[in-house]
């Protein structure tokens, strides 16, 4: 896809042709990488200035609002401050393993945007194995999740780490299982075309949270997955920092800190944004179709309606986390295995069952069928 | 299975919780040896707010030593003035206005509610929900005003005085009490709907750390920790003082509703409906408060008559009782303090064995401990 | 049960051990026990029907001019009466039976007597300093305590 | 850059001569920009040793709300700036408090909330085991008066210590060095 891009490049300007192709296909591929991290980090930086804002509208405090306007720029100072800090690597830490975590966090956290459908054609790489990329990669934030808990040297961090291993392991399952019903209505794992199956009707009743109850059912079990795979509350058990003190990231300081601060929002909002992909209809709304306007006003315009969906649920994280207590280790193990991997089973056998029976057709469908 | 788990050698891990840990609720320091997730032996090791109140007691006389009272347990400054004036009065046999005796209830009831406020706000936000926490300090906010009118101070008040109290109420003062308890009655529920039955939060709670009756009697609970182990003693009823004669008031006992008698959740539970109770109190109070003075003539340093006292009275946290033993001079002979979150230290080993880390978070807040008091 | 009828109980089973009876001025009055029978009598007012005293209120240690006693403040919360009994020691190298056998309650008291007036008690589960730290000179409470200058270096 | 931020101090630093007039300006305004950072974002230790803890609790809290500061608190020595010691510290705490304080990363900053952090307080004549002042043990930027000092006055102490943070001079003290 790069390739053809590069060509066409090529081809519009012509001051270009002595250039080797592979240069500005990488040229283009840093590009494209500096601006989704850019957006990754603004709006990792701004989550958390949300995160204080909404939690203390719950808690009947005001949040910042002494740093820059209305307290805008807290995640600034936060971010320079912590750049700005003394960096202290324990005496008895696995140095290289200390150092490496928080980059496995980080990555793993960050690389999933690559294939976040942002738009009509606002989409890094349209990967054809899009979902499960984003299984694998966000898998790396356990490891680096682990490695930080056992670099540390710190029995706090080594819980915090072996608690984190164990839930996200438990709940990669959930997850994948919840997603899969969107995956067997569109028939592909590229999110860009899981979106695109949930056009039509009106643009709300395509999407699959309406395509059959056991979709409807399909997204709480997947929305709830996702939450204990972030490590939110009510599932912040590795951190718990009533219990932990700060779990596995308790001896990082300054910037390698930041990292896991970043990470985990970085990772609530590919959760939210696979959710809203694949059963909130990505970015299609009610009776207007994005690719139906001007290139340029269709990517924004779509850009809008899934930042807005997307964003809309990670508010709801902060919700939750704001209102719930925390779960116990072993009451979270077993939500997880005698709960939610046989619902999601259940589901999945469930909106199999349905797409044999009626053709893959969904109940708005039907409905629209019966009249005509 | 078994076969691999005796292959698999595993080791116990020595924990040190604290001093500095953001739920011991001060500077608690609990070693825990845990086998994974599962602690073994759970061992408090307390003294890190040593301040040597008792010492300083022998060296101060009657009334200068009010104002460590308030220190001894900040969350319930003015139970702690009172008991200490009652167990002096007690000793020198002075006789108090009635007037100041109904102060001395409402004002006791009043920090009773902000006390019990704190341990419910600090309890939940241990348990992960930090929200309630604020709500509880919002409330808590309202008394910390009124109290500020009568006294001027947030926290550590310096009222209550051997012989009455330090000044009458300021005007209007009882219509703000009752503007407070009409606020904060309809919150209880609410608090109820926000967390007490939230699913986890029961869950977490529920059968964890029971104390047995005969436990908690053996291991000298007292307070809200007994009440919640199913024993109906309340020292206000059973022996009273002051005007509680005077006052109809229910005692909250844990019934086990969502478990066992004597697990977290009732000990909760009691704290809860306590809250409700003082309200009630206060009601009964300030519908009862007789005009007249609140001093009784004492003079600035006196001289009690030789003797020993142990006076015990029924403070948030439980049963704290002062022995005093007088020599005639003006100083205390010897003082001791007989803190309820102390002796409820000593059951913590025996209760926490076989439970998990979270639920040792659980214990400390259930118990509602307060440092200066258990280390004086 | 008034204190009087609980004398003569204990003395009735104990003879001399129970020493005296002090009322005047002793608000609960106390019975004077030899301090090597205190494990003894505890374990008496504890279980007899007619005492039942569940509850160990509180144990203190005290330094009297001429000699150290440790208290017990004894409540049933069956009967509902109170009773306090007192073991005077020697000031020379103090000690008695430890009690925590008889109410659990009593080891955190005792660690404390232990730690403030430096007086043993004999089989108790975990004699150690509770309040001050483990290497601390000295026992605080004791009417010729002297403060330390330092301690690790900070002056106190 | 990770020069030790005491060694600046307040009142203009760089020496002239050093430096050009453009760069002491750049140099200036960095040292401006970083100072605001960092005193836009004190993280405190939640470390409460006695009362002064209930009031440093209240003030964090719903209505005097720090967190309008941009003051959070966390959990771990590792990720403050600022150590509020509130309340008595006793020999048995001392050596613990120095720890946390040794945990903590540059640059950090300790506010001694109360009579008894400042001096030991009321327990000052008979304790005999109340250090008696914090400032025996860490280096104490802004003392705050009280017993225990209402939220106003601990918001004060930590407006005070943004103000000590604006005059240190970083990038000007490397220059110079």
């Amino acid at each position: 896809m790069l390739e053809s891009l590069a060509i066409s490049l090529v081809d519009a300007v012509p001051v270009l042709s002595g250039v080797p192709l592979w240069t500005i296909t990488l040229l283009i591929m840093v590009v494209v990488a500096a601006v989704v991290l850019t957006f990754a980090l603004t709006y990792a930086g701004l989550a958390t200035y949300v995160e204080r804002k909404v939690a203390g509208d719950i808690q009947a405090r005001i949040g910042p609002n002494r740093v820059g306007p209305v307290g805008i720029l807290q995640f600034l100072a936060d971010g320079i401050k912590l750049l700005l800090k003394e960096d202290i690597i324990p005496a008895k830490a696995d140095r290289f393993l200390f150092v490496l975590a928080p980059y496995l966090v980080f990555i793993g956290s960050f690389a999933a945007f690559v294939v976040v459908p942002f738009g009509v054609g606002l989409i890094a790489s349209d990967l054809n194995i899009g979902i499960y990329y984003v299984m694998a990669i966000t898998s790396l934030v356990v490891v680096g999740v682990l490695v930080a808990g056992w670099a540390s040297n710190n029995k706090w961090a080594l819980l915090g780490g072996m608690r984190a291993a164990a839930q996200i392991v438990s709940y990669e399952i959930p997850v994948g299982m919840a997603l899969l019903p969107a995956v067997l209505i569109a028939g592909s794992l590229s999110l860009q075309d899981i979106v695109r199956s949930q056009g039509g009707l009106f643009g709300i009743f395509g999407w699959n949270l309406f395509h059959n109850p056991f979709t409807f059912f399909s997204f709480f079990l997947y929305y709830v997955a996702a939450l204990a795979e972030t490590n939110r509350t009510p599932f912040d058990i590795p951190e718990a920092e009533s219990e932990l003190v700060a779990g596995y990231h308790v001896e990082y300081s300054g910037i390698r800190f930041a990292f896991f601060f970043l990470a985990e929002y970085g990772d609530m909002f590919v959760v939210s944004a696979l959710a809203t992909a694949c059963f909130l209809g990505g970015w299609h709304v009610p009776f207007l179709n994005a690719e139906a306007l001007p290139a340029v006003w269709g990517n924004l315009f779509s850009l809008g309606v899934f930042l807005g969906k997307a964003l809309g649920l990670v508010v709801v994280m902060m919700w939750v986390r704001w209102t719930l207590p925390r779960l116990r280790v072993d009451q979270l193990m077993r939500m997880s295995w005698k709960y939610l991997v046989p619902l999601t089973f259940f589901n999945l056998l469930g909106v199999s069952l349905w797409l044999l029976l009626f053709q893959g057709r969904g109940i708005p469908q039907m409905i629209a069928s019966l009249f005509g | 299975m078994k076969a691999r788990a005796e292959a698999l050698p595993t080791q116990e891990m020595l924990i040190n919780m604290g001093p500095q840990h953001p739920s011991t609720h001060g500077v608690l320091r609990v070693i825990l040896r845990t086998d994974g997730e599962v602690v073994v032996n759970a061992r408090p090791d307390v003294g890190y707010l040593h301040r040597a109140l008792e010492k300083i007691g022998e060296r101060v006389t009657y009334a200068q030593f009010m104002p460590f009272t308030d220190r001894l347990d900040y969350l319930a400054s003015m139970n702690c003035n009172a008991a200490w004036a009652w167990a002096v009065e007690k000793l020198a046999g002075i006789e108090v206005p009635e007037r100041a005796e109904y102060i001395r209830v409402i004002v006791c009831e009043l920090n009773r509610i902000s006390s019990h406020l704190i341990a419910f706000g600090s309890f939940t936000a241990d348990m992960g929900a930090f929200t309630p926490f604020l709500y509880a300090i919002r409330e808590r906010e309202r008394i910390n005003d009124l109290f500020e009118e009568i006294c001027g101070n947030r926290l550590t008040y310096n009222y209550v005085r051997i012989g009455g109290v330090s000044a009458d109420l300021p005007d209007r003062f009882l219509e703000k009490t009752k503007e407070f308890l009409d606020y904060f009655d309809p919150k209880i529920p609410e608090y109820n709907d926000l967390i007490s039955y939230n699913k986890i939060f029961v869950h977490r709670l529920a059968n964890v750390a029971v104390a047995t009756p005969e436990d908690a009697v053996a291991y000298g609970l007292t307070g809200p920790n007994l009440r919640g182990s199913g024993v109906r003693f309340d020292l206000r009823r059973n022996e009273p003082y002051s005007v509680y004669p005077k006052i109809d008031f229910d005692i909250c006992v844990g019934t086990g509703e969502r478990g066992t008698v004597g697990d977290c959740f009732d000990r909760y539970m009691v704290r809860i409906n306590e809250m409700r109770e003082s309200v009630k109190i206060l009601r009964q109070a300030i519908a009862q408060i007789p005009d007249g003075p609140v001093m009784a003539k004492v003079p600035r340093v006196f001289k009690p008559p030789v003797g020993e006292v142990y006076f015990r009275a029924e403070n948030p946290r439980g049963e704290t009782g002062i022995y005093l033993i007088s020599d005639g001079t003006v100083n205390p002979y010897r003082l001791k303090i007989r803190a309820p979150s102390f002796v409820t230290m000593n059951i913590f080993e025996k209760i926490t064995r076989g439970l998990m880390i979270a639920d040792i978070v659980a214990v400390i807040g259930s118990f509602d401990i307060i440092l200066p008091e258990i280390d004086r | 049960m008034e204190p009087k009828a609980i004398f003569e109980a204990v003395r009735a089973t104990f003879g001399e051990a129970v020493s005296e009876l002090q009322e005047e001025g002793f608000r609960p009055a106390f019975l004077v026990v030899s301090p090597e029978k205190v494990r003894e009598i505890g374990r008496f007012l504890r279980d007899d029907p007619a005492m039942k005293f569940d509850s160990l209120m509180c144990l203190s240690g005290v330094d009297y001019p001429d000699r150290f006693a440790v208290v017990y403040h004894l409540h049933s919360l069956a009967i509902g009466h109170r009773i306090g009994v007192k073991a005077y020691l020697p000031r020379e190298s103090p000690s008695l039976p430890s009690v925590d056998g008889v109410w659990p309650t009593a080891n955190f008291h005792e660690r404390e007597a232990f730690d403030l007036f430096g007086i043993v008690f004999e089989g108790s589960w975990d004699l150690r300093r509770i309040l001050l730290p483990e290497d601390w000179e000295g026992h605080p409470l004791r009417k010729d305590y002297k403060y330390p200058e330092f301690y690790h270096g900070i002056k106190v | 850059m990770s020069q030790d931020p005491a060694q600046g101090g307040p009142g203009p630093a760089a020496g002239p001569g050093a430096l050009g007039p453009e760069a002491h300006v750049m140099v200036g305004n960095a040292d401006k920009f970083i100072n605001w950072c960092r005193r836009s974002s004190l993280w405190y230790l939640l470390f409460a040793t006695a009362c002064c803890g209930i009031e440093l609790m209240q003030t964090g809290a719903s209505r005097y709300d720090l967190d309008r500061f941009g003051a959070v608190f966390r959990a771990t020595p590792r990720q403050s700036d600022l150590m509020i010691v509130a309340g008595t510290v006793t020999h048995k705490m001392a050596e613990r408090l120095i720890r946390l304080y040794e945990q903590m990363p540059e640059p950090k900053y300790v506010i001694s909330m109360g009579s008894c952090a400042n001096t030991g307080g009321p327990f000052y004549k008979d304790s005999y085991c109340v250090v008696k002042g914090v400032d025996l043990l860490v280096p104490v930027d802004v003392y705050v008066p009280g017993c225990p000092p209402r939220p106003e006055a601990l918001i004060d102490g930590i407006i005070k210590l943004q103000k000590i943070i604006d005059q240190k001079r970083n990038f000007a003290a490397a220059a110079k060095a």
